[in-house]
């Protein structure tokens, strides 16, 4: 099960991803944005960090990387694609997937671990998971604010493409447990054919116990056991 | 060919919540300019290019703008000449 | 390649005709250079003539404190730097020590106060820009980063200003880079109103046999130039580093020098790249006076000569003088020895990369420091004398008679409680001192890189080392009141406290960098400070085996005559065999035994709670019984490597009472409560806020009390079981035989978390026109 | 008292690393524009407020500047009435 991990000028959690695959049993392989074919993968996973220093927009420069038109095609051929955190903001900028992400209404960058529920496993992403399973994973961003127009919301809800929501260690929603003042607690979203995945939170940043939690071992697990049976 | 300063300016959509300018008027209130009713924070961006005419420097301009400088779903932006004073040395 | 023609004084330097457009020298320009008219001679003699207008730039940049130790040198050799595990010691741009299964771990700590002062958010980017550089320019992977900050007292707008840029600063330049902050310290006290101190502390992994050093070895070999263009920045930042801050120091400021972490981090990928292929013997920083450090320092150690011609160096604004290009400091820079013939090889990384390379000069057998512009020689200049060559001095130093009176104040008075102990608890721990540092922290990347064990917030932070069992902790610590109050008694307890902070968390300390933040110098008292607090730094150092690898030194940091406390951060390391032993300072559950090993004396002297409650900062500092520590030191590394600690904490600032409440409240998520009595024969005071030096806090399963004695006893260490651990409902509660805390779990904790947020939401953080007025 | 819209541009001191404007400057490049000679890229942001008079408005709005909107030491700041086009809604 081949996964590409595309790296971007100043992509610093790439290498993480790659780790993070590896340990799920996964076969990573490391892709250049210069690069104009993802190849013969199985899925794509845009890594986080601050590609081309996030000076214009985040992403912004990145989704005109000259691998990106590869990816669109991949995305639309079904083939699954993730981007965690720089790579959510890289798929919306690239129009993947719908909205954007503003920057966090605290204005500050924020780094904790935060407490995301699985709002539904019946995506490949999620397939490992517990229904409304609580998550406890690290965020770190400065723009993970989400924000689309009230149409866009109510599609996305409507069609239950919302696939991760931040809640507090309980579960519960609306007791201050979104760090960054996102639209509905929205921390992660599927496009409308549910193969492309953007998510703020990093997942490979607890897949060992010494990290401090394993709640994002399954999202890589879940997309290995999909690509072991389907495969684009 | 001559060249051109061309000025950008970036604005978040109305209604768009903008956590920049709610930011500042917050911090503008609290240091006592209380006749402030609204800011919003955008980008100036300044580019000098060679064109053949202002027309086509502009429309050059615009078209970067569609293509990179702004993201359709959370931005306006309108661009033109800048005259000597805004054109950053 | 041979010493010889390179002795000092051996070479004298030819004649050079003055470039045109370059001012004559006058004494007032040998001034405004920061050189001393006998500096000036001692630079004519190593001529053998009057230099150039460009020459005397270079020289001024070398001879600077920041570059030539002038009056620190000679006291860092009282240093201890040797040890069977130190591979490079101090000299290098970051200390080396082996930490087993084949690798090494590179670590320095950096000063960027004065930059900081006139702008906090680049001053402090691009202090960390510039701590990572020596870091992976050493061949080394940049694994963490630790900051250690000192303010004025946050009520003042202007500070809180300072405080939020220096941290925006750190953090976003970390952040883009993908390093994680894994700690560091902050001290808020008048003491530094006029000057912050701002010191960035990494440490970067390598593979042994990757090592690389700043040599410019191989005649013949080409210099390139490396990263960003060459701008007019921060030029003569090295001797303005040196320079007190006054009034006018905001017009005479150079340019700031502006942080680009995202080109950084394109450099970093880019040099490691180059370190590994084989293409070049040598790459150094572009740091403070740039090009002139980085070429005659590689010339001047591997003991061969520079020739470089500034026409060829990419620079990114046009008319730039000789002069302005050897000193500008523009970030992201690197000056690389190329194999000759390898040039074209190293260019096509740097494209990779998207990144510059150019040819800029060659290393010559000469032992000549050459500049041409074009044609025309520019500079010439023995490269030994101009990096060795700088005199040094041994200044008078005298304890100011003040410190004496403060020192031997009489503090009995204070022992007792006036008013609620209840509410002097509650104000002492939620001083910004000692509340929370969360607010900071949480503007910090503390987990990318997938590594990090024990983030900020414990006493130390940890990273382990994939592929291996094995993690490195390390810490920052420097009570700047108790140096002040009795410098060498200051240094060891700072030395004292990091490796109490490093066996808590179940590491072996190993070695250290520091950074020596004092004022002026040329004042007896403040030499007395820095003579007298190196002397205690190379005592506690000796006897923890724990060799100065290397270090920084930034003096003047005075405002308008006001000096700072005298401030020896200590930035230590240490090596966890096993990650199985990671230990954390939370108490894990109800039930458990609480535990104090040390013994509680007396003592408030120098205290927070002396600074918060009587505005007082005064008396002896804690005594420190080094060998106490060491033992102490081992018993705790004993009870973790048997499995039967649960938690493990420093007692410092604020004492008992504010330990144990860290150890309750731990990240905040699931604080617990305490039942503690103390039965000491002390009075309330010290016995619950002293900061009795040689004390840890530590809890275990009641099972394992037993075992806790007897390694306790066996390390000849004190220890008594003082509370059990209860659950968040029954309350905080300490008593002792005269007086008792009482109060709320999620109170206590409220108020431990809130203190700083709630500080800065006050007013707004501060404004660029309340900066702009020291 | 009256209610202006004041445009204000804050833009990097002349001479000083602009890291956004490199950056751009390079994207825009490798997209082909390559008549493109310099970028620059600084703040556009703007204050709603009543003032009784336009000059009022205006040196109200520089005195903003001065204390809280522009770093006197990295930036430049250029104040004025925002006309219809460019003041969002
Ligand atoms: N500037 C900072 N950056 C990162 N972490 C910090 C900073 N200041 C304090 N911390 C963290 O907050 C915790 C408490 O700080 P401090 O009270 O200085 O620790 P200690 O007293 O145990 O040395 C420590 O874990 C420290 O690493
Ligand atoms: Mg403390």
């Amino acid at each position: 099960m081949k996964i590409a991990v595309v790296t971007f000028p100043g992509s610093n959690c790439d290498y993480d991803l790659y780790k993070a695959i590896e340990l799920a049993g996964g076969a990573p392989e490391f892709r250049w944005h210069r690069d104009t074919d993802v190849g013969q993968v199985d899925a794509v996973m845009l890594p986080g960090g601050f590609s081309f220093g996030d000076y214009l927009r985040c992403g912004a420069i990145a989704h005109m990387s000259p691998i990106m038109s590869s990816v669109v095609a991949f995305a639309e051929r079904g083939g699954p694609v993730v981007g965690v955190c720089n790579g959510f903001q890289i798929l919306c900028e690239a129009g993947l997937l719908p909205g954007a992400l503003l920057r966090n209404d605290s204005m500050k960058f924020i780094s904790q671990d935060v407490f995301i529920r699985v709002e539904t496993t019946e995506t490949q992403f999620t397939s490992s998971y517990e229904p409304r399973q609580i998550l406890r994973v690290p965020v770190a961003h400065a723009e993970g604010n989400y924000h689309a127009d009230a149409e866009t919301i109510s599609a996305l809800e409507g069609d239950g493409r919302v696939i991760f929501r931040y809640v507090d260690r309980d579960g519960q929603t609306g007791t201050g447990g979104t760090p960054n003042g996102s639209t509905n607690d929205i921390a992660g979203i599927v496009n409308a054919g549910g193969n492309v995945l953007g998510m703020m939170p990093h997942p490979e940043r607890a897949v060992e116990d010494v990290l401090g939690s394993v709640d994002g071992l399954a999202l890589f697990t879940s997309l290995l056991s999909q690509t072991a049976s389907a495969g684009v | 060919m001559s060249s051109y300063s061309i000025e950008i300016r970036v604005i978040p959509r109305p209604g768009l919540l903008d956590p920049a300018g709610k930011a500042i008027h917050h911090a503008l209130q609290s240091l006592g300019y209380d006749t402030v009713s609204d800011v919003r924070v955008g980008k100036a961006i300044y580019v000098d290019l060679e064109a053949d005419s202002p027309e086509s420097a502009i429309a050059l301009t615009e078209n970067m703008c569609q293509k990179l400088l702004a993201n359709p779903v959370t931005e306006d932006f309108n661009v033109r000449i800048a005259d000597e004073v805004e054109a950053p040395a | 390649m041979t010493q010889t023609p390179n002795r000092p004084g051996a070479l004298k330097a030819p004649a050079v005709a003055p470039r045109e457009g370059d001012p004559v020298i006058t004494a007032a320009v040998v001034e405004e250079h920061g050189l001393s008219p006998t500096e000036y001679e001692r630079v004519q003699q190593v001529m053998g003539r009057d230099p150039t207008f460009t020459e005397l730039g270079v020289f001024s940049a070398m001879w600077s404190e920041h570059c030539g130790y002038k009056n620190s040198k000679r006291l860092l050799r009282l240093l201890p730097t040797e040890a069977p595990w130190v591979i490079l010691g101090p000299g290098e741009n970051a200390g080396v020590i082996d930490i087993g299964d084949g690798y090494a771990l590179a670590f320095k700590i950096e000063s960027h106060n004065h930059p900081s002062a006139v702008e906090p958010y680049q001053g402090a980017a691009t202090g960390v820009g510039g701590i990572l550089r020596d870091v992976f320019t050493m061949g080394a992977r940049p694994i963490a980063i630790l900051d250690s900050l000192r303010f004025g007292d946050l009520d003042s707008g202007r500070v809180r200003y300072l405080f939020s840029g220096v941290v925006s600063g750190v953090g976003d330049y970390g952040n883009c880079m993908g390093i994680p902050n894994i700690g560091g310290e902050v001290y808020f006290d008048e003491g530094y109103e006029g000057n912050p101190i701002v010191n960035a502390m990494c440490l970067g992994l390598l593979k042994r046999e990757d090592l690389i050093k700043g040599e410019a070895e191989g005649v013949g070999n080409t210099l390139m130039a490396v990263g960003a263009r060459t701008g007019r920045d921060g030029i003569h930042g090295a001797t303005f580093a040196s320079e007190e801050l006054s009034q006018d120091s905001q017009a005479s400021r150079p340019r700031v020098q502006v942080g680009d972490p995202f080109t950084e981090k394109l450099l970093l990928e880019a040099s490691l790249e180059l370190i590994t292929s084989g293409h070049i013997v040598g790459i150094q920083d572009m740091g403070a006076a740039g090009i002139t450090s980085s070429a005659s320092e590689m010339a001047g150690r591997s003991g061969t000569g520079v020739e470089l011609d500034t026409l060829l160096v990419p620079v990114r604004e046009s008319g730039m003088t000789p002069y302005e290009i050897l000193l500008s400091e523009s970030q992201e820079r690197m000056l690389v020895v190329a194999h000759v013939g390898h040039e074209a090889e190293v260019k096509a990384i740097l494209e990779k990369w998207e990144l510059e390379a150019e040819v800029i000069g060659r290393v010559t057998d000469d032992g000549m420091f050459r500049i041409v512009e074009g044609p025309n020689v520019v500079a010439e200049i023995p490269a030994l004398p101009l990096t060795e060559g700088c005199p040094t001095y041994e200044r008078e130093g005298v304890e100011s008679e003040e410190v004496q009176a403060l020192r031997a104040m009489d503090l009995s008075e204070f022992a007792h409680a006036d008013g609620d102990l209840n509410e002097t608890f509650l104000r002492l721990l939620g001083s910004a001192n000692i509340a929370s540092k969360q607010w900071i922290y949480r503007q910090y990347d503390t987990t990318v890189r997938t590594g990090t064990a024990v983030r900020p917030g414990g006493d130390s932070g940890v990273v382990r080392i994939r592929g291996t069992k094995k993690a490195v902790a390390a810490t920052t610590d420097c009570n700047g009141r108790y140096v002040y109050l009795e410098p060498g008694t200051g240094a060891r307890i700072a030395v004292a406290e990091a490796a109490r902070n490093l066996v808590c968390v179940g590491a072996l300390p190993t070695a250290i960098t520091n950074n020596l933040n004092f004022g002026n110098p040329l004042k007896p008292h403040i030499y007395y400070q820095l003579r007298e607090s190196v002397i205690g730094m190379a005592e506690a150092c000796r006897l923890f085996e724990t060799p100065v690898t290397g270090g920084n030194v930034s003096l003047f940091n005075e405002t308008d005559g006001v000096a700072i406390y005298p401030t020896p951060v200590v930035g230590m390391v240490g090596i966890i065999e096993d990650i199985k032993n990671i230990t954390h300072q939370a108490f894990r559950s109800a039930g458990d035994a609480i535990l104090l090993l040390g013994d509680n004396t007396n003592e408030i002297g120098g205290s927070e709670y002396l600074y918060v409650l009587h505005d007082l900062v005064a008396g002896a500092p804690p005594s420190v019984d080094l060998m106490g520590e060491r033992r102490l030191q081992h018993a705790v590394l004993a009870m973790i490597e048997a499995g039967v600690l649960q938690s493990a904490h420093d007692v410092s600032d604020g004492g008992l009472a504010c330990a144990i409440a860290e150890c309750a409240i731990g990240d905040a998520e699931a604080p617990l409560g305490v039942e503690v009595h103390l039965v000491d024969a002390l009075p309330e005071i010290p016995l619950l806020f002293g900061e009795a030096q040689g004390r840890i806090l530590v809890s275990c399963n009641p099972e394992e009390v037993d075992t806790v004695f007897r390694l306790a006893k066996s390390h000849g260490v004190p220890c008594r079981q003082i509370g059990t651990v209860k659950e968040r409902e029954s309350g905080f509660k300490i008593s002792t035989a005269k007086a008792s805390i009482s109060a709320e779990v999620d109170n206590v904790t409220r108020i431990f978390m809130e203190a700083i947020p709630s500080l800065m939401n006050l007013v707004q953080s501060g404004t660029p026109e309340e900066e702009a007025q020291p």
